[in-house]
């Protein structure tokens, strides 16, 4: 029974995520009851929607041993342009606008995994290159000026109901499960774990490593291009920062949830509750009611906080099946 | 190497044959706002450069793309190395660019500020959109606007960017010294802060909103937490049950107009406020005076600027003795300040 | 038969030999870095004849001091195979306590000190919940730098009721520090000659450096070198906490106002130094001279397009564009040049 | 000229690196339902021949031929579409992938036949005896393991050439012989042909129908395998050159001694050794009882100045004790002397100030810095000795230049990366390592794995000087033809226990064999 648990939470580190997400919920539902409502939920997963699918598209890239710091920009790009469309006539077709949005997102990704794959540019330097480029476009393209208006029928997307979720919410949920299938039960997906795994490994077995690079880039920008979507209809407002600081909380988001940054290791559903934590933790911080000027200094510390606990007790638990084997050696 | 250099250089040249237009023996004025890329200050540059095209001086319009300190102080440096006349700068800090301004008034340069000031000893005039005093009136008087008739028990949270943004603080203190003088029923439940990214905005809104059920109206003098905050209510359904008023521009605030989530909204004509900033360097530039206690009009611009001495700005660097009363060095009032409502958002186009 | 084979052998190996170091002489990273240094000079000054006024150019080292700085200690740190996002909150942080104990005790010396430590006591606590959590260090240091940057908001609070608009009032000695100049030159050179200096010895001509080195490029292997990992990545990161306060601390003085968010956007820019300047992002390699080269291409190259009257949007899209062209021609040249010289070699062979 | 029964053909091809021929002008054919051999030294160019022919590498200047077609491979998919398939030298099984996974990755099969496959490769586990199941994950698998499934990875891909890189470094003889069983069934049954590389010469006798030695990139001799005895081979492989260039060295080629190929050892050897080891008294080291992970009971003494082997079947524990007794790992009970003096070591600074140093198995993984160059390998063990904070660069290369020189190390010089060595001049860069801080005890695991049989001489004279010069020496390897060349005193381990102490003159393979599988009361 124990050792089942343990090699359960080795093999999903997104478990120990759940459980901390739970104990969270349970220590501020004693500092502040308001907290502890099924409306706060939705409100997280509403919220955390576009963080979730960043950190989502993100992942692919770091399971390949990359690293894409340039999808906040990308997102703030393709939500101007796509916002952009939507102003510029009376009656905006749906279907150029998702070709906008996410083109532009794809594209975005597209030159990113070129350079990468093809241009011999480490991914580092290519997406802090990259990131640079996209936000100077974006101020370039609108002047400088914030996108104030979005059409009131596009606004009032984001507030469709399903089965009593949010639209943002579904999209979220859909894309979680177009990945995990895309990662879990497709040939590429698994092209995708080994070139994270080993690159040299890779190309020995006759895969086509370089495509594999570019298509995790791809798939990055293209879900940049999503999350920008969710954006214009959520936020209404496109500032000339949108999306910006977005990269490191993804990256962190993907991290937390078990996607390592040494590649070939971690799955889509943990960056998707990672994304969920931090998220939790911005949306509880006014519901500690102390001074707002400490609101950095308590979520700095309970994400570190957070991050100690979740790898002691990997680190643990990993000791812990050492010994088992270890008996079981010894009878 | 040799083909990225000449990747480079071709590159270059055509951003130089595209940007530069040289013009020679005109003044040359560097207008520089606290950021680029967000409307107020883009709409105050495009006005100021509208103002130069009208006064016969080249106006640059360039800043920072982040709220950075070294930044701003990067740009003023090479605005006087590149032998500008005269800097109109919106200062992100009161006091972190006295070097790089001390160092520009050393080489002749005229520094005017607007929107934000730095230590009057380091600039000549300052286009100010108003004192404290005048503006935190202004937003306690939007929210007793929407209350008529009715006195009594008021709960009341501030929501702006950042603890560490002068003028909105200096605006928040002396709102909240009037409401201690003048309604002492009112409760100042919270303040909070949201870093001026929009995300953020909306969810401290919502979560503020959650955490103080009872709050009745919430001030919010940044231009990203005032709509930020205007969204949190719509996404909570709390239209109409909470009051929100604050200063942005008319566009960005307008849709919430428009849906009654918001019923006024205030701000100055930041596009006065550039041009104003240009003409008085304009002015400085030609040696005519502008003195302390007179006004002046401004060709084109309906209303009368008033130049009032430092010293009513308030706080220990407007009282300093060196200053307080001069009459060369001073403080120039926009003439007025704008209340936006649904009657008449659709006559701003800023 | 077999004793020719023997001389062509060897011919080989010294040609071999000769053609290595020529190579690293002549088309080292840091000569590129030099020629891209005198390709922009060459360029601005053809653009604007005023780029090229030597006192101007030696004034804009201050704007860009602390960038390089943080640079030179984020080598370091990426060297040995980490990364520190938490240095631009790092700078804030000992900003803060320099001006708080500045405005509480008027005793600037130890004010600088107090701010310093505080610096070399936020590296350390990086150092250690790296070690203690073994995560990847950039999610570590994304967290302090909440952590810093939060506190030193809230410190700066209690230094007094326009604290959070930033502390000032120094004395001029203190000022003098980057504003005074010595022997007519401005002091930031010379700060920035120093630590460079300082901080290439330590990383390229001892026994610290070397370590990182070796860490940086097999931290495994290192373990059963028996080099003493733990200690010697705590004492990195307090290095590059100490680089973060002395940035902090020299930005205070360049503006005379001490402020909780200044630094805050430094971190990527000070990595792309780093990296530009040859230092890999998987570690085990990184070069202070490097790091200082790429320093200054990118401090003038913004410096160089403001004097032309290139708008940030446009130097944005520029910076990222010659950051990746830069790279990409070097693998390019790479690529070409060693097939160039198979090609050679099997003409070579054919002769024979 | 080109003939359908020639599988593969490579015509006259040039390869260089960084301008340095690394391959002059080969040609190289296999025919169908053979096993040809391709041996040489140290960079002879095997490995490069056999990346252009699976299509890592490109050639310079050169044809490739398959079934009569000419053809160009650009990447190593090309290769496995023409039906050539390349089993590495060293195991690259993707960590976090289950081994199905790993064996079917990048292999294009229709859903319906996914179950025959599995009942194929299951049917290649039980011939092979692999003691691991298709769902755990590559990182669970010690590297025999892991070499065990790159061959099942080879084998169950029906190709038209498989291409064994050095197969057996890791493997027991019994799995070397049912590996052996399926090739030449494989063989026979599917008109394949491999190409088989090994540096384990008596093997080719065993296995192979043709070989082809190459020297410096060229071809020196080809035929098939009747016509070469052991010593035609050798005398085909060995680098004149370094007679010229390393005569003054005192550990020289010239030394090999084809007796002891046959692992047969003298009479009046043993008798000196049984001399040596009468002397009580002299034990250097001493572990009574040791425990840690991975063992539970490691007890033996080694002699000043001996080779004591330590070995047994993969997954005995030896190279868990050894980390343990280096300090890499936590002992949990028993005692440790050193010269009479108990010892407790925590981490390998500890025991490299004892002068206790370790050559480990992994070699690029924990043994080199492969981005460094060959100085700052070198120094990198005794840094903390010889400097107090500055380096001083004169010193470093001098003790560089002095390993380059005495384990007569290839190179073009003390910067040359670890990178462009070979395998056996990398391991010869670690031993110089550990050498430079003088050790007392000297702990060798599996020191000549994947290692030509050139430099695998030169390795073997380096450990039989450094005993006479008094450094005593533990031997860990699976290669019981190693540890009976090598050991003056055998140490079995058997499931994490020292089971037996074998003496000359009981030292044979056969008693070896025989306590490493647990049976101990065969020993007389």
């Amino acid at each position: 029974m124990r050792k089942k648990f343990i090699n359960i939470i080795l093999k999903r580190s997104e478990i120990l995520v759940i459980i901390i997400l739970i104990i969270y919920f349970f220590l501020m539902g004693i500092k502040n009851p308001l907290f502890v409502r099924a409306d706060t939920v939705i409100r997280i997963l509403f919220n955390g929607a576009i963080l979730s699918i960043i950190s989502m598209g993100i992942s692919s890239v770091i399971i390949t041993k990359n690293i894409d710091v340039s999808v906040g920009s990308l997102l703030g790009l393709a939500a101007t342009f796509g916002a952009t469309y939507l102003n510029s006539t009376d009656h905006p077709s749906i279907l150029i606008f998702l070709l906008i949005t996410l083109g532009t997102g794809t594209l975005g990704g597209l030159f990113n995994g070129l350079g990468v794959a093809y241009g011999g540019v480490s991914s580092i330097i290519m997406t802090l290159g990259t990131m640079a480029m996209f936000r100077g476009i974006l101020t370039m393209y609108t002047g400088g000026s914030w996108i104030d208006t979005v059409p009131e029928w596009f606004l009032n997307f984001s507030r469709i109901k399903f089965l009593g979720l949010y639209y943002p919410i579904w999209v979220m949920i859909i894309s979680l499960i177009i990945l995990w299938i895309f990662f879990t039960k497709m040939k590429w997906g698994r092209y995708i774990y080994a070139t994270g795994n080993s690159i040299e490994g890779a190309r020995l077995i006759g895969i086509p490593v370089k495509m594999v690079v570019l298509s995790s880039f791809v798939i990055s920008g293209f879900f940049s291009g999503l999350a920008a979507l969710i954006y214009i209809s959520q936020i209404g407002t496109i500032p000339t920062q949108a999306g910006t600081g977005m990269e490191t909380q993804a990256i962190a988001s993907a991290v937390i949830g078990g996607v390592s940054l040494m590649g070939g290791t971690g799955n889509i559903l943990g960056a998707l509750l990672g994304a969920l934590l931090l998220e939790t933790i911005k949306y509880s911080l006014v519901f500690f009611k102390v001074p707002a000027y400490w609101n950095n200094v308590i979520s700095g510390f309970l994400l570190l906080f957070i991050v100690v606990i979740t790898s002691r007790i990997q680190i643990y638990l990993r000791q812990e099946k050492e010994r088992e084997i270890e008996e079981a050696l010894r009878r | 190497m040799k083909k990225l250099s000449i990747i480079i250089l071709s590159i270059l040249l055509v951003l130089v044959l595209i940007t530069s237009i040289n013009a020679q023996e005109k003044f040359k004025i560097a207008f520089l706002p606290k950021i680029i890329g967000n409307t107020f200050f883009e709409v105050a540059g495009a006005n100021a450069i509208k103002m130069g095209e009208q006064l016969g001086v080249d106006v640059m319009y360039d800043g920072p793309t982040e709220a950075s300190v070294a930044e701003q102080v990067k740009f003023i440096n090479t605005f006087v190395n590149q032998g500008y006349d005269a800097i109109v700068v919106s200062a992100l800090d009161p006091k972190g660019l006295n070097q790089a301004l001390k160092r520009a008034m050393d080489r002749g340069v005229k520094i005017v500020t607007w929107d934000s000031d730095v230590d009057p000893n380091y600039r000549t005039f300052y286009v100010n959109q108003g004192t404290p005093d005048i503006l935190g009136r202004l937003l306690v008087q939007m929210v007793t606007n929407q209350l008529g008739t009715w006195h009594g028990k008021l709960k009341v949270a501030f929501h702006y960017s950042s603890p560490t943004v002068t003028d909105q603080n200096s605006w928040v203190e002396y709102a909240k010294k009037i409401i201690a003088e003048e309604y002492p029923d009112w409760e100042i439940v919270t303040i909070q802060y949201s870093d001026m990214d929009f995300p953020k905005a909306v969810s401290v809104g919502e979560q503020l909103l959650k955490t103080y059920p009872d709050v009745n109206a919430i001030i919010c003098p940044d231009s990203t937490a005032f709509p930020g905050q205007a969204k949190a209510v719509e996404n909570l359904n709390m239209i109409g049950k909470v009051i929100v008023v604050g200063f942005t521009t008319p566009s960005t605030i307008k849709q919430y107009i428009e849906r009654n989530t918001v019923l006024q909204g205030g701000l100055w004509d930041c596009g006065v406020q550039g041009a104003a900033g240009v003409y008085v360097a304009y002015q400085l530039l030609k040696g005519e005076k502008i003195e302390v206690g007179t006004s002046f009009e401004i060709p084109g611009i309906i209303g009368e600027f008033n130049v009032v001495p430092n010293k009513l700005q308030g706080g220990e660097m407007y009282e300093n003795p060196e200053v307080a009363d001069r009459t060369d060095n001073g403080i120039v009032l926009l003439p007025e300040r704008l209340v936006f409502t649904r009657y008449n958002i659709d006559k701003y186009n800023f | 038969m077999k004793k020719h084979y023997a001389a062509n052998y060897m011919n080989e190996k010294k040609r071999f030999k000769n053609l290595n170091i020529v190579k690293r002489k002549l088309f080292s990273w840091q000569t590129t870095l030099i020629g891209l240094l005198i390709v922009e000079f060459v360029i601005f000054g053809s653009l604007n004849s005023r780029f090229l006024n030597i006192i101007n150019l030696m004034y804009s080292v201050g704007d860009f001091l602390y960038i390089a700085i943080a640079a030179l200690a984020m080598t370091c740190i990426i060297a040995a195979g980490g990364i520190d996002i938490s240095i631009g909150s790092i700078m804030g942080l000992s900003s803060i306590i320099t001006g708080f104990f500045w405005v509480k005790t008027s005793n600037i010396i130890l004010a600088t000190i107090l701010g310093l430590i505080s610096g070399v006591v936020a590296g350390t606590l990086n150092g250690i919940l790296i070690l203690i959590t073994q995560v990847n260090p950039l999610v570590i240091t994304l967290g302090s730098s909440f952590l810093f940057s939060g506190l030193a908001l809230t410190l700066s609070g209690f230094a007094g009721s326009t604290g959070f608009e930033g502390i000032s009032g120094f004395p001029d000695s203190f000022v003098y520090i980057v504003n005074g100049s010595i022997f007519n030159i401005p002091n930031p050179i010379w700060i920035l000659l120093i630590l460079t200096i300082i901080f290439y010895i330590l990383l390229h001509k001892t026994k610290f450096g070397r370590y990182l080195f070796l860490i940086g490029m097999n931290p495994e292997a290192a373990k059963y070198t028996g080099i003493e990992i733990k200690k010697l990545t705590i004492y990195n990161y307090a290095i590059s906490g100490l680089g973060g306060a002395i940035a902090g601390i020299l930005l205070v003085s360049y503006f005379t106002s001490a402020r909780s968010d200044l630094g805050a956007d430094a971190p990527l820019i000070v990595i792309t130094c780093a990296v530009l300047g040859g230092a890999s992002i998987y570690g085990g390699e990184g070069s202070i001279i490097g790091t200082l080269l790429a320093s200054l291409l990118v401090g003038y190259l913004k410096y160089g397009l403001q004097m032309i009257n290139i708008t940030s949007h446009q130097t944005n899209v520029f910076l990222g564009l010659v950051l990746i062209l830069t790279i990409s021609g070097r693998y390019f040249w790479d690529v070409l040049s060693t097939n160039y010289k198979n090609k050679e070699a099997v003409k070579r062979f054919k002769k024979t | 000229m080109t003939n359908k029964s020639h599988l593969v053909e490579l015509k006259n091809i040039i390869k260089s690196f960084v301008g340095v021929p690394v391959l002059k002008d080969i040609s190289f054919t296999v025919h169908a339902k053979t096993i040809h051999g391709l041996i040489g030294g140290n960079g002879a160019g095997k490995s490069t021949l056999m990346n252009i022919l699976s299509g890592v590498y490109q050639p310079d200047s050169g044809e490739i031929w398959i079934k009569g077609n000419k053809e160009r491979f650009k990447c190593p998919a090309d290769a496995h579409a023409k039906g050539i398939y390349l089993v590495p030298q060293s195991p690259s099984i993707f960590p976090y992938l289950t081994i199905e996974e790993n064996i079917f990755l990048g292999m294009n099969i229709e859903r319906s036949r996914y179950s025959e496959y599995i009942e194929k490769i299951k049917n290649l586990m039980n011939i092979l005896s692999c003691d691991f199941t298709l769902d755990q994950i590559g990182a669970d698998l010690t590297i025999a393991k892991k070499q065990l499934v790159e061959l099942i990875k080879g084998l169950i891909r029906r190709c038209d050439v498989i291409i064994l890189d050095e197969p057996t470094s890791a493997l027991t003889s019994r799995e070397v012989d049912a590996l052996f069983k399926t090739i030449k069934q494989l063989k026979d049954e599917d008109n394949m042909g491999f190409i088989y590389i090994t540096h384990r010469l008596q093997e080719l006798f065993d296995l192979v129908d043709k070989i082809t030695i190459l020297k410096n990139g060229e071809v020196v001799s080809e035929g098939f395998i009747e016509n070469f005895t052991l010593k035609d081979i050798i005398n085909n492989m060995v680098p004149k050159i370094s007679e010229n260039n390393f005569a003054e060295t005192e550990i020289n080629t010239k030394e090999i001694n084809e007796k002891e190929y046959k692992g047969e050892i003298e009479k009046s050897k043993v008798q000196k050794i049984i001399n040596k080891i009468d002397k009580e008294d002299n034990y250097i080291l001493e572990v009574e009882n040791l425990a840690g992970k991975g063992f539970f009971d490691v007890t033996f003494k080694l002699g000043r100045g001996g080779i004591l082997g330590i070995t047994g079947v993969v997954g005995a524990g030896r190279t868990e004790f050894a980390e343990t007794l280096f300090g890499i790992r936590k002992k949990i009970s028993g005692k440790v002397l050193l010269e009479k003096q108990e010892i407790n070591i925590n981490n390998p600074r500890e025991a490299i100030k004892h002068g206790m140093v370790y050559i480990p198995e992994d070699r690029d993984l924990h043994g080199v810095f492969l981005k460094a160059n060959i100085k700052e390998n070198i120094s990198s063990s005794i840094l903390f000795k010889i400097f107090k904070l500055f380096l001083i660069e004169k010193k470093e290369e001098k003790l560089a230049k002095d390993f380059i020189k005495s384990l007569n190390i290839i190179c073009t010089g003390i910067d040359q990366k670890i990178l462009y060595l070979s395998g056996g001049n990398r391991q010869k860069v670690v031993l110089g390592k550990w050498l430079a801080v003088t050790p007392k005890v000297l702990i060798l695991d599996e020191p000549t794995r994947g290692i030509d049989a050139n430099t695998r001489q030169e390795i073997y004279t380096n450990i039989k000087k450094l005993a006479k010069d008094g450094v005593s020496i533990l031997l860990i390897s699976s290669d019981f033809e190693e540890i009976l060349t090598l050991s003056e005193k055998v140490v079995v381990m058997y499931r994490g226990r020292t089971i037996t102490e074998i003496t000359p003159p009981n030292i044979t393979l056969e008693n070896i064999t025989y306590a490493s599988f647990g049976f101990v009361e065969k020993q007389v």
